[in-house]
Protein backbone atom coordinates (compact mmCIF):
# COMPACT_ATOMS: atom_id res chain seq x y z
CA UNK A 1 0.00 0.00 0.00
CA UNK A 2 2.84 2.36 0.85
CA UNK A 3 4.36 1.75 -2.56
CA UNK A 4 1.09 2.42 -4.34
CA UNK A 5 0.48 5.56 -2.34
CA UNK A 6 3.96 6.76 -3.16
CA UNK A 7 3.38 6.01 -6.81
CA UNK A 8 0.07 7.88 -6.82
CA UNK A 9 1.55 10.82 -5.02
CA UNK A 10 4.60 11.07 -7.21
CA UNK A 11 2.71 10.68 -10.46
CA UNK A 12 -0.19 12.93 -9.66
CA UNK A 13 -0.26 16.33 -11.29
CA UNK A 14 1.87 18.68 -9.25
CA UNK A 15 -0.78 21.24 -8.43
CA UNK A 16 -3.08 18.87 -6.56
CA UNK A 17 -0.32 16.89 -4.90
CA UNK A 18 -1.29 15.41 -1.59
CA UNK A 19 2.14 15.91 -0.05
CA UNK A 20 2.02 19.66 -0.66
CA UNK A 21 -1.39 19.76 0.99
CA UNK A 22 -0.14 17.85 4.00
CA UNK A 23 2.86 20.13 4.38
CA UNK A 24 0.70 23.23 4.04
CA UNK A 25 -1.67 21.96 6.74
CA UNK A 26 1.24 21.29 9.05
CA UNK A 27 2.62 24.77 8.40
CA UNK A 28 -0.66 26.33 9.49
CA UNK A 29 -0.77 24.15 12.58
CA UNK A 30 2.79 25.04 13.61
CA UNK A 31 2.12 28.70 12.90
CA UNK A 32 -0.81 28.62 15.34
CA UNK A 33 1.15 26.73 17.99
CA UNK A 34 4.03 29.19 17.82
CA UNK A 35 1.62 32.09 17.88
CA UNK A 36 0.40 30.77 21.22
CA UNK A 37 3.79 30.06 22.74
CA UNK A 38 5.52 33.23 21.51
CA UNK A 39 2.58 35.57 22.05
CA UNK A 40 3.13 37.05 18.58
CA UNK A 41 3.10 35.93 14.99
CA UNK A 42 6.14 33.72 14.30
CA UNK A 43 8.52 34.56 11.47
CA UNK A 44 8.76 32.15 8.54
CA UNK A 45 12.21 31.17 9.77
CA UNK A 46 10.76 30.22 13.15
CA UNK A 47 8.06 28.10 11.50
CA UNK A 48 10.57 26.41 9.20
CA UNK A 49 12.90 25.83 12.15
CA UNK A 50 10.15 24.18 14.19
CA UNK A 51 9.32 21.94 11.24
CA UNK A 52 12.96 21.19 10.52
CA UNK A 53 12.42 22.25 6.93
CA UNK A 54 14.15 24.82 4.68
CA UNK A 55 12.27 28.14 4.44
CA UNK A 56 11.94 27.83 0.66
CA UNK A 57 10.04 24.56 1.07
CA UNK A 58 7.54 26.37 3.28
CA UNK A 59 7.06 28.97 0.56
CA UNK A 60 6.79 26.35 -2.16
CA UNK A 61 4.22 24.21 -0.36
CA UNK A 62 2.01 27.21 0.42
CA UNK A 63 2.23 28.47 -3.15
CA UNK A 64 1.48 25.04 -4.61
CA UNK A 65 -1.75 24.60 -2.66
CA UNK A 66 -2.96 28.09 -3.34
CA UNK A 67 -5.80 27.88 -5.83
CA UNK A 68 -5.88 30.42 -8.65
CA UNK A 69 -8.21 32.78 -6.82
CA UNK A 70 -8.80 36.32 -7.93
CA UNK A 71 -7.43 39.13 -5.88
CA UNK A 72 -10.94 39.79 -4.57
CA UNK A 73 -11.34 36.27 -3.21
CA UNK A 74 -7.85 36.37 -1.71
CA UNK A 75 -8.67 39.46 0.26
CA UNK A 76 -12.28 38.98 1.21
CA UNK A 77 -12.64 35.22 1.67
CA UNK B 1 21.13 37.69 5.71
CA UNK B 2 24.37 39.37 6.67
CA UNK B 3 24.97 41.44 3.59
CA UNK B 4 23.07 42.71 0.54
CA UNK B 5 21.50 40.44 -2.03
CA UNK B 6 20.27 41.79 -5.34
CA UNK B 7 18.42 39.56 -7.77
CA UNK B 8 17.52 40.78 -11.26
CA UNK B 9 14.93 39.13 -13.48
CA UNK B 10 13.67 39.59 -16.99
CA UNK B 11 10.60 37.77 -18.29
CA UNK B 12 8.00 38.07 -21.05
CA UNK B 13 4.62 39.70 -20.37
CA UNK B 14 2.58 36.54 -19.99
CA UNK B 15 0.24 35.83 -17.03
CA UNK B 16 2.16 32.69 -15.93
CA UNK B 17 4.99 34.92 -14.80
CA UNK B 18 2.89 36.70 -12.19
CA UNK B 19 3.08 33.52 -10.09
CA UNK B 20 6.81 33.32 -10.69
CA UNK B 21 7.36 36.88 -9.44
CA UNK B 22 5.29 36.08 -6.34
CA UNK B 23 7.30 32.99 -5.49
CA UNK B 24 10.62 34.73 -5.94
CA UNK B 25 9.68 37.63 -3.69
CA UNK B 26 8.21 35.24 -1.10
CA UNK B 27 11.34 33.09 -1.13
CA UNK B 28 13.59 36.08 -0.57
CA UNK B 29 11.37 37.38 2.24
CA UNK B 30 11.26 33.93 3.86
CA UNK B 31 14.99 34.06 4.54
CA UNK B 32 14.60 37.37 6.36
CA UNK B 33 12.82 38.63 9.45
CA UNK B 34 9.25 38.40 8.10
CA UNK B 35 6.06 36.52 8.98
CA UNK B 36 3.73 34.55 6.72
CA UNK B 37 1.33 37.51 6.82
CA UNK B 38 4.12 39.73 5.52
CA UNK B 39 4.76 37.21 2.73
CA UNK B 40 1.09 37.12 1.76
CA UNK B 41 0.94 40.91 1.75
CA UNK B 42 4.06 41.29 -0.38
CA UNK B 43 2.81 38.61 -2.77
CA UNK B 44 -0.41 40.53 -3.37
CA UNK B 45 1.51 43.77 -3.94
CA UNK B 46 3.93 42.16 -6.39
CA UNK B 47 1.11 40.37 -8.22
CA UNK B 48 -0.67 43.67 -8.69
CA UNK B 49 2.42 45.47 -9.99
CA UNK B 50 3.40 42.68 -12.40
CA UNK B 51 -0.20 42.22 -13.57
CA UNK B 52 -0.37 45.95 -14.29
CA UNK B 53 2.82 45.80 -16.34
CA UNK B 54 1.38 42.97 -18.43
CA UNK B 55 -2.24 44.09 -18.67
CA UNK B 56 -1.89 47.87 -18.87
CA UNK B 57 1.77 48.44 -19.80
CA UNK B 58 1.85 45.88 -22.62
CA UNK B 59 -1.95 45.68 -23.06
CA UNK B 60 -1.81 41.92 -22.72
CA UNK B 61 0.56 41.42 -25.63
CA UNK B 62 2.89 38.53 -24.75
CA UNK B 63 5.98 39.97 -26.40
CA UNK B 64 6.82 42.70 -23.88
CA UNK B 65 9.57 42.29 -21.29
CA UNK B 66 9.02 42.89 -17.58
CA UNK B 67 12.00 43.61 -15.33
CA UNK B 68 11.99 42.74 -11.66
CA UNK B 69 14.79 43.83 -9.32
CA UNK B 70 14.69 42.61 -5.74
CA UNK B 71 17.16 43.97 -3.23
CA UNK B 72 17.37 42.55 0.26
CA UNK B 73 19.44 43.95 3.09
CA UNK B 74 19.23 43.53 6.87
CA UNK B 75 16.66 46.35 7.10
CA UNK B 76 14.13 45.23 4.50
CA UNK B 77 13.27 44.31 0.95
CA UNK B 78 12.93 46.56 -2.10
CA UNK B 79 11.04 45.38 -5.18
CA UNK B 80 11.18 47.25 -8.48
CA UNK B 81 8.84 46.29 -11.32
CA UNK B 82 9.54 47.91 -14.69
CA UNK B 83 7.93 47.76 -18.10
CA UNK B 84 8.66 49.54 -21.37
CA UNK B 85 5.00 49.74 -22.29
CA UNK B 86 2.50 52.55 -22.85
CA UNK B 87 3.03 54.45 -19.59
CA UNK B 88 0.55 56.32 -17.39
CA UNK B 89 -0.89 59.72 -18.33
CA UNK B 90 -1.69 60.89 -14.78
CA UNK B 91 -0.02 58.85 -12.02
CA UNK B 92 -1.83 60.60 -9.13
CA UNK B 93 -5.18 59.89 -10.76
CA UNK B 94 -4.20 56.27 -11.56
CA UNK B 95 -3.38 55.69 -7.90
CA UNK B 96 -6.79 56.81 -6.65
CA UNK B 97 -9.05 54.05 -5.29
CA UNK B 98 -11.43 52.60 -7.88
CA UNK B 99 -9.75 54.37 -10.79
CA UNK B 100 -9.22 52.13 -13.81
CA UNK B 101 -8.86 52.75 -17.53
CA UNK B 102 -10.38 49.32 -18.16
CA UNK B 103 -14.13 49.10 -17.56
CA UNK B 104 -14.24 45.68 -15.92
CA UNK B 105 -11.49 46.24 -13.36
CA UNK B 106 -11.65 47.16 -9.68
CA UNK B 107 -9.01 49.84 -9.88
CA UNK B 108 -7.60 48.77 -6.50
CA UNK B 109 -4.13 47.57 -7.53
CA UNK B 110 -2.20 50.64 -6.40
CA UNK B 111 -4.31 50.84 -3.22
CA UNK B 112 -3.33 47.27 -2.35
CA UNK B 113 0.33 47.97 -3.08
CA UNK B 114 0.23 50.96 -0.77
CA UNK B 115 -1.56 49.18 2.05
CA UNK B 116 0.59 46.04 1.93
CA UNK B 117 4.02 47.63 1.52
CA UNK B 118 5.64 50.37 3.59
CA UNK B 119 6.44 52.57 0.61
CA UNK B 120 5.38 52.75 -3.04
CA UNK B 121 6.83 55.10 -5.67
CA UNK B 122 5.62 55.24 -9.24
CA UNK B 123 7.55 56.74 -12.10
CA UNK B 124 5.99 56.71 -15.55
CA UNK B 125 6.30 58.30 -18.95
CA UNK B 126 3.68 57.99 -21.65
CA UNK B 127 4.99 55.85 -24.51
CA UNK B 128 8.12 54.99 -22.51
CA UNK B 129 7.00 52.79 -19.64
CA UNK B 130 6.44 52.51 -15.93
CA UNK B 131 8.60 51.80 -12.90
CA UNK B 132 7.03 50.85 -9.57
CA UNK B 133 9.30 50.77 -6.53
CA UNK B 134 8.03 49.16 -3.34
CA UNK B 135 9.68 48.71 0.03
CA UNK B 136 8.89 46.52 3.01
CA UNK B 137 10.79 46.91 6.29
CA UNK B 138 11.73 43.85 8.34
CA UNK B 139 9.96 43.14 11.62
CA UNK B 140 13.11 43.99 13.53
CA UNK B 141 13.64 47.23 11.66
CA UNK B 142 10.01 48.10 12.41
CA UNK B 143 10.46 47.39 16.11
CA UNK B 144 13.58 49.53 16.27
CA UNK B 145 11.60 52.52 15.00
CA UNK B 146 8.73 52.09 17.45
CA UNK C 1 1.94 26.55 -21.57
CA UNK C 2 0.98 27.26 -25.13
CA UNK C 3 4.00 29.20 -26.26
CA UNK C 4 7.58 29.80 -25.16
CA UNK C 5 8.53 31.38 -21.86
CA UNK C 6 12.07 32.53 -21.20
CA UNK C 7 13.09 33.85 -17.81
CA UNK C 8 16.53 35.38 -17.25
CA UNK C 9 18.07 35.89 -13.83
CA UNK C 10 21.20 37.47 -12.46
CA UNK C 11 22.24 37.09 -8.83
CA UNK C 12 25.36 37.34 -6.66
CA UNK C 13 27.35 34.24 -5.78
CA UNK C 14 26.02 33.73 -2.27
CA UNK C 15 24.70 30.39 -0.97
CA UNK C 16 21.18 31.78 -0.26
CA UNK C 17 20.59 32.02 -3.99
CA UNK C 18 20.92 28.27 -4.54
CA UNK C 19 17.51 27.90 -2.88
CA UNK C 20 16.12 30.70 -5.00
CA UNK C 21 17.26 29.03 -8.23
CA UNK C 22 15.65 25.78 -7.08
CA UNK C 23 12.31 27.40 -6.31
CA UNK C 24 12.23 29.23 -9.64
CA UNK C 25 12.90 26.08 -11.64
CA UNK C 26 10.33 24.15 -9.60
CA UNK C 27 7.71 26.85 -10.14
CA UNK C 28 8.26 26.85 -13.89
CA UNK C 29 8.13 23.04 -14.07
CA UNK C 30 4.97 22.95 -11.92
CA UNK C 31 3.01 24.68 -14.67
CA UNK C 32 4.09 22.08 -17.23
CA UNK C 33 3.65 18.38 -17.90
CA UNK C 34 5.94 17.10 -15.13
CA UNK C 35 5.50 15.02 -11.97
CA UNK C 36 6.66 15.83 -8.45
CA UNK C 37 9.54 13.41 -8.94
CA UNK C 38 10.61 15.39 -12.01
CA UNK C 39 10.50 18.56 -9.93
CA UNK C 40 12.66 17.06 -7.21
CA UNK C 41 15.13 15.76 -9.78
CA UNK C 42 15.42 19.09 -11.56
CA UNK C 43 15.83 20.89 -8.25
CA UNK C 44 18.80 18.71 -7.35
CA UNK C 45 20.40 19.25 -10.77
CA UNK C 46 19.99 23.04 -10.60
CA UNK C 47 21.28 23.16 -7.02
CA UNK C 48 24.40 21.30 -8.09
CA UNK C 49 25.06 23.59 -11.05
CA UNK C 50 24.50 26.81 -9.11
CA UNK C 51 26.52 25.54 -6.14
CA UNK C 52 29.37 24.74 -8.51
CA UNK C 53 29.27 28.24 -9.98
CA UNK C 54 29.50 29.76 -6.48
CA UNK C 55 31.90 27.30 -4.85
CA UNK C 56 34.23 26.45 -7.72
CA UNK C 57 33.64 29.19 -10.31
CA UNK C 58 33.87 32.08 -7.85
CA UNK C 59 35.67 30.10 -5.12
CA UNK C 60 33.03 31.17 -2.59
CA UNK C 61 33.64 34.87 -3.09
CA UNK C 62 30.27 36.65 -2.73
CA UNK C 63 30.93 39.29 -5.39
CA UNK C 64 30.60 37.14 -8.51
CA UNK C 65 27.47 37.12 -10.65
CA UNK C 66 25.65 33.94 -11.62
CA UNK C 67 23.33 33.96 -14.66
CA UNK C 68 20.38 31.61 -14.93
CA UNK C 69 18.32 31.33 -18.12
CA UNK C 70 15.26 29.09 -18.05
CA UNK C 71 13.38 28.41 -21.25
CA UNK C 72 10.11 26.50 -21.23
CA UNK C 73 8.21 25.36 -24.29
CA UNK C 74 5.60 22.65 -24.83
CA UNK C 75 8.34 20.02 -25.26
CA UNK C 76 10.42 20.63 -22.15
CA UNK C 77 12.55 22.90 -20.02
CA UNK C 78 16.07 24.14 -20.65
CA UNK C 79 18.18 25.53 -17.81
CA UNK C 80 21.45 27.37 -18.42
CA UNK C 81 23.72 28.26 -15.50
CA UNK C 82 26.64 30.56 -16.28
CA UNK C 83 29.47 32.04 -14.28
CA UNK C 84 32.42 34.24 -15.20
CA UNK C 85 34.71 32.55 -12.73
CA UNK C 86 37.86 30.47 -12.93
CA UNK C 87 36.69 27.87 -15.46
CA UNK C 88 37.48 24.15 -15.70
CA UNK C 89 40.82 22.82 -16.95
CA UNK C 90 39.56 19.42 -18.15
CA UNK C 91 35.77 19.16 -18.48
CA UNK C 92 35.70 15.41 -19.26
CA UNK C 93 37.78 14.71 -16.15
CA UNK C 94 35.63 17.06 -14.03
CA UNK C 95 32.50 15.16 -15.05
CA UNK C 96 33.84 11.78 -13.94
CA UNK C 97 32.19 10.30 -10.85
CA UNK C 98 34.00 11.13 -7.60
CA UNK C 99 36.30 13.68 -9.24
CA UNK C 100 36.67 16.87 -7.24
CA UNK C 101 39.36 19.54 -6.99
CA UNK C 102 38.30 20.16 -3.40
CA UNK C 103 39.37 17.46 -0.98
CA UNK C 104 36.25 17.32 1.17
CA UNK C 105 33.70 17.05 -1.66
CA UNK C 106 31.95 14.04 -3.13
CA UNK C 107 32.57 14.96 -6.75
CA UNK C 108 29.09 13.77 -7.72
CA UNK C 109 27.53 17.07 -8.87
CA UNK C 110 27.88 16.45 -12.59
CA UNK C 111 26.80 12.83 -12.15
CA UNK C 112 23.58 14.00 -10.46
CA UNK C 113 22.94 16.56 -13.20
CA UNK C 114 23.36 13.88 -15.85
CA UNK C 115 21.15 11.34 -14.13
CA UNK C 116 18.36 13.76 -13.26
CA UNK C 117 18.18 15.67 -16.54
CA UNK C 118 17.86 14.33 -20.08
CA UNK C 119 20.82 16.24 -21.42
CA UNK C 120 23.77 18.11 -19.92
CA UNK C 121 26.35 20.13 -21.89
CA UNK C 122 29.28 21.87 -20.29
CA UNK C 123 31.27 24.62 -21.92
CA UNK C 124 34.19 26.10 -20.00
CA UNK C 125 37.30 28.17 -20.51
CA UNK C 126 39.99 28.58 -17.89
CA UNK C 127 39.99 32.11 -16.52
CA UNK C 128 36.80 32.93 -18.45
CA UNK C 129 34.03 30.94 -16.87
CA UNK C 130 31.64 28.03 -17.22
CA UNK C 131 28.29 27.45 -18.88
CA UNK C 132 26.17 24.41 -18.01
CA UNK C 133 23.17 23.71 -20.21
CA UNK C 134 20.62 21.15 -19.01
CA UNK C 135 17.44 19.93 -20.63
CA UNK C 136 14.46 18.00 -19.31
CA UNK C 137 11.74 16.72 -21.66
CA UNK C 138 8.07 16.81 -20.64
CA UNK C 139 6.26 13.56 -19.82
CA UNK C 140 4.22 13.83 -23.00
CA UNK C 141 7.26 14.52 -25.17
CA UNK C 142 8.89 11.47 -23.55
CA UNK C 143 5.90 9.26 -24.31
CA UNK C 144 5.85 10.42 -27.91
CA UNK C 145 9.41 9.18 -28.35
CA UNK C 146 8.78 5.77 -26.78
N1 LIG D 1 2.32 49.46 -15.73
C1 LIG D 1 1.32 50.24 -16.16
N2 LIG D 1 1.32 50.74 -17.42
C2 LIG D 1 0.31 51.53 -17.88
N3 LIG D 1 -0.74 51.88 -17.12
C3 LIG D 1 -0.81 51.44 -15.85
C4 LIG D 1 0.20 50.59 -15.31
N4 LIG D 1 -0.13 50.30 -14.03
C5 LIG D 1 -1.29 50.94 -13.80
N5 LIG D 1 -1.70 51.62 -14.87
C6 LIG D 1 -2.91 52.48 -14.98
O1 LIG D 1 -3.39 52.76 -13.66
C7 LIG D 1 -4.74 52.33 -13.52
C8 LIG D 1 -4.99 51.88 -12.10
O2 LIG D 1 -4.25 50.71 -11.81
P1 LIG D 1 -4.76 49.73 -10.68
O3 LIG D 1 -4.94 50.52 -9.42
O4 LIG D 1 -3.88 48.57 -10.61
O5 LIG D 1 -6.22 49.29 -11.17
P2 LIG D 1 -6.66 48.29 -12.34
O6 LIG D 1 -5.47 47.44 -12.72
O7 LIG D 1 -7.75 47.47 -11.73
O8 LIG D 1 -7.12 49.13 -13.49
C9 LIG D 1 -4.94 51.27 -14.58
O9 LIG D 1 -6.29 51.13 -14.96
C10 LIG D 1 -4.06 51.78 -15.71
O10 LIG D 1 -4.72 52.75 -16.46
N1 LIG E 1 31.32 26.31 -12.40
C1 LIG E 1 32.53 25.72 -12.19
N2 LIG E 1 33.65 26.46 -12.24
C2 LIG E 1 34.86 25.90 -12.03
N3 LIG E 1 35.05 24.59 -11.78
C3 LIG E 1 33.97 23.79 -11.73
C4 LIG E 1 32.66 24.32 -11.94
N4 LIG E 1 31.79 23.28 -11.82
C5 LIG E 1 32.52 22.19 -11.58
N5 LIG E 1 33.83 22.48 -11.53
C6 LIG E 1 34.94 21.51 -11.31
O1 LIG E 1 34.44 20.21 -11.53
C7 LIG E 1 34.67 19.39 -10.38
C8 LIG E 1 33.58 18.38 -10.24
O2 LIG E 1 32.34 18.99 -9.95
P1 LIG E 1 31.21 18.18 -9.20
O3 LIG E 1 30.94 16.93 -9.98
O4 LIG E 1 30.04 19.08 -8.97
O5 LIG E 1 31.88 17.78 -7.83
P2 LIG E 1 32.20 18.66 -6.53
O6 LIG E 1 31.43 19.94 -6.60
O7 LIG E 1 31.77 17.80 -5.38
O8 LIG E 1 33.68 18.91 -6.54
C9 LIG E 1 34.79 20.36 -9.24
O9 LIG E 1 35.54 19.83 -8.16
C10 LIG E 1 35.48 21.55 -9.89
O10 LIG E 1 36.88 21.35 -9.98
MG1 LIG F 1 -4.08 46.65 -11.48
MG1 LIG G 1 29.52 20.19 -7.26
Amino acid sequence: VGEIRRFLRDDSPVKVSRSYKEIAQRIHRVRQELNGSLGREPTVQEIAGAMNMPVEDVVEALEAVQLPTSIHETLYQ
Amino acid sequence: MKTKNQVKLEFPSIPENVALARVIVATMLAGMDFTLTDLDDAKVAVSEAVSNAILHGYQNRPNGLVYLTITADPEGLEVIVEDYGRGIVDVAKAMEPAFSTLGDRMGMGFVFMQSFMDKVDVDSQVGRGTRVRMYKACRQAMRAVQ
